[in-house]
């Protein structure tokens, strides 16, 4: 995909608005359908089409494979840790009531923290999957 | 009022219908893969753009209106864009246009 | 209406699921597998379960077609002819699958309204209590994410599981490869990086993952 | 109205299944595959309208913007053999 001015200029225009239409369905997941994992893949898709169009190696320079991989195992921190945080604040773990002045702020906070974390893990999960399988070369001799 | 908006949108969505299904039997019928992706991208520009315009008047100023004008830019960049990647591909692939035979020959 | 839209998706989803068995292109079957996950999409829609087709959008159509091309390139197009007669196999599948067909006798009806799961506590517990005790209009999230919070921890923890996999698997350390040894008329898993030219035979060994 | 719409849909993605049977070359097969997102695209949109779920339209802007990625991801694996293809690949060493 050498010489595809057309493909490279959509791709330009379309990246931007697939990683902010992730965001969208991870924020708006309370209000309908979406939530991380879907945001999380969409994000990913995102840097995916970048790769395509204008090669892995581009891509690498932008998001090297260690940030899609801190990103795999920071997602899973980040949900875990909310339990641990409730836990310190008295009650049992992933019981997010006591994260705000009131049960149902808490229930907020609990649940976009968590689908922060479902998100970052699923990023970089597909992410670094993809640069797994699309780095090597073919096998065949 | 109310009468016209639906009297439109049934014409558009009647008329996006008609691209679609004829678009499709295009695809089915065409001789080769150029004159195929012709008829392909009909139901894309017209079919699509008509469907959604009657869907636009149904749904009034809302939400939904966003996001079916942000479905259309989506598909109005990407389908001519995968058309002429495919095309491209195409020809680079050595799939040749089918000519009709000139008098000379 | 929405029974004929149901009836037509799966008898295209049985057309496209009978058409990935027959090719042995496997490069026209990851596309045809991409038309399944569409129309499979589209069922889970009139189904009215708008969440996992979501899923099904996010990731059939997009990235398991990028993941399934990534590993036709490290294997190859042509599905291998199978050793053995497909016989056996058929039976297997059709004694299974009149099992199943026997079981769905006693499914109750589709969408009926006295259908057990509406009757259960559970379901009633967070139909009726979610929306004050969690306050999130999709009742998806709020299950997910809150009451079986330890379930969605879990799922998180095996997805970074299948990404360290991946990576012990096929990110580091030398390269196989497959080579055909006309001699032995059988294929050979090689162990030498494929970048440089190493001597012909030297570090092969026998494979026998095919087949 | 909306029913219409939806007939006109399933018959044209039985059309577009039935080139991606046919082929005959992969081109054809990846044009199919194209058209037929293109179809559910719209189809998920209509039949959220048609059953007043209106919701139904984030999955096809979903749709809209994955089902070009994989269109690209099939064009270029069938052009380069790869999907990590780089345009300085193709370039000589400069020495």
């Amino acid at each position: 995909m050498d010489d595809q001015v057309i493909l490279r200029m959509a791709a330009k225009w379309l990246i931007p608005f697939i990683l902010i239409f992730a965001l969208y369905v991870q924020f708006h997941g309370d209000y309908g359908p979406g939530g991380g994992f879907q945001a999380g893949v969409i994000f990913a898709a995102g840097f995916v089409l970048h790769s395509l169009v204008f090669g892995l190696k581009d891509t690498l320079r932008v998001l090297p494979p260690w940030v899609a991989y801190a990103c795999g195992a920071l997602g899973v921190v980040l949900y875990a840790g909310v339990g641990v945080v409730t836990m310190a604040l008295g009650a049992e773990y992933l019981n997010y009531n006591v994260l705000s002045y009131d049960p149902e702020h808490g229930q907020h906070y609990g649940i976009l923290l968590v689908e922060l974390g479902v998100l970052i893990t699923v990023f970089g999960v597909m992410l670094g999957v993809y640069y797994a399988f699309a780095g090597r070369r073919r096998l065949d001799g | 009022m109310e009468m016209v908006v639906d009297v439109l949108s049934w014409v558009f969505i009647l008329g996006g219908t008609f691209f679609v299904v004829v678009g499709a039997i295009g695809v089915l019928r065409m001789p080769d893969l150029f004159t195929r992706l012709h008829a392909a991208g009909m139901t894309d520009t017209m079919g699509a753009g008509l469907l959604i315009l009657g869907m636009a008047l149904q749904s009034g100023i809302s939400l939904n209106l966003g996001r079916l004008l942000l479905i259309y830019l989506f598909l109005f960049v990407t389908s001519p864009v995968a058309s002429h990647a495919l095309a491209r591909a195409a020809l680079l692939g050595d799939v040749r246009p089918l000519r009709v035979a000139s008098k000379e020959d | 209406m929405e029974t004929v839209v149901d009836i037509t998706l799966l008898a295209l989803l049985a057309v496209a699921g009978l058409a990935i068995l027959r090719t042995r292109n496997l490069f026209s079957a990851v596309m045809l597998a991409g038309i399944y996950s569409l129309v499979a999409a589209a069922l889970f829609t009139t189904l009215d379960a708008v969440d996992v087709a979501f899923t099904e959008a996010a990731v059939g159509a997009g990235i398991s077609t990028v993941l399934f091309l990534g590993t036709l390139a490290l294997v190859g197009w042509e599905e291998k002819k199978p050793a053995h007669r497909p016989l056996l196999p058929l039976v297997v599948v059709l004694i299974t699958g009149a099992a199943l067909v026997y079981g769905t006798a006693d499914l109750p009806p589709f969408g009926a309204a006295d259908n057990p799961v509406h009757d259960s506590d559970v379901a009633r517990r967070y139909i009726e209590e979610s929306p004050h005790e969690i306050g999130v209009p999709n009742m998806v999230t709020s299950v997910l994410a809150s009451y079986r919070g330890y379930d969605t921890m879990g799922e998180t923890t095996v997805i970074f599981a299948a990404l360290v996999g991946v990576l012990l698997l096929i990110a580091r350390g030398p390269r196989p490869r497959r080579v055909w040894d006309p001699d032995r008329k059988e294929w050979l898993t090689r162990w030498d990086d494929p970048q440089s030219d190493g001597g012909d035979g030297a570090g092969t060994s026998q494979g026998g993952a095919h087949g | 109205m909306f029913a219409v719409a939806t007939a006109g849909l399933l018959v044209a993605m039985g059309m577009a299944m039935i080139r991606a049977l046919r082929g005959p070359t992969v081109y054809d097969r990846v044009m199919a595959v194209n058209m037929f997102g293109t179809k559910t695209v719209l189809l998920i949109a209509v039949v959220g309208f048609l059953m007043g779920r209106p919701a139904f339209l984030d999955l096809s802007l979903v749709y809209a913007l994955i089902n070009f990625i994989g269109t690209i991801a099939i064009l270029k694996f069938f052009e380069f053999g790869d999907l990590a293809h780089h345009r300085d690949d193709d370039r000589p060493e400069e020495a």
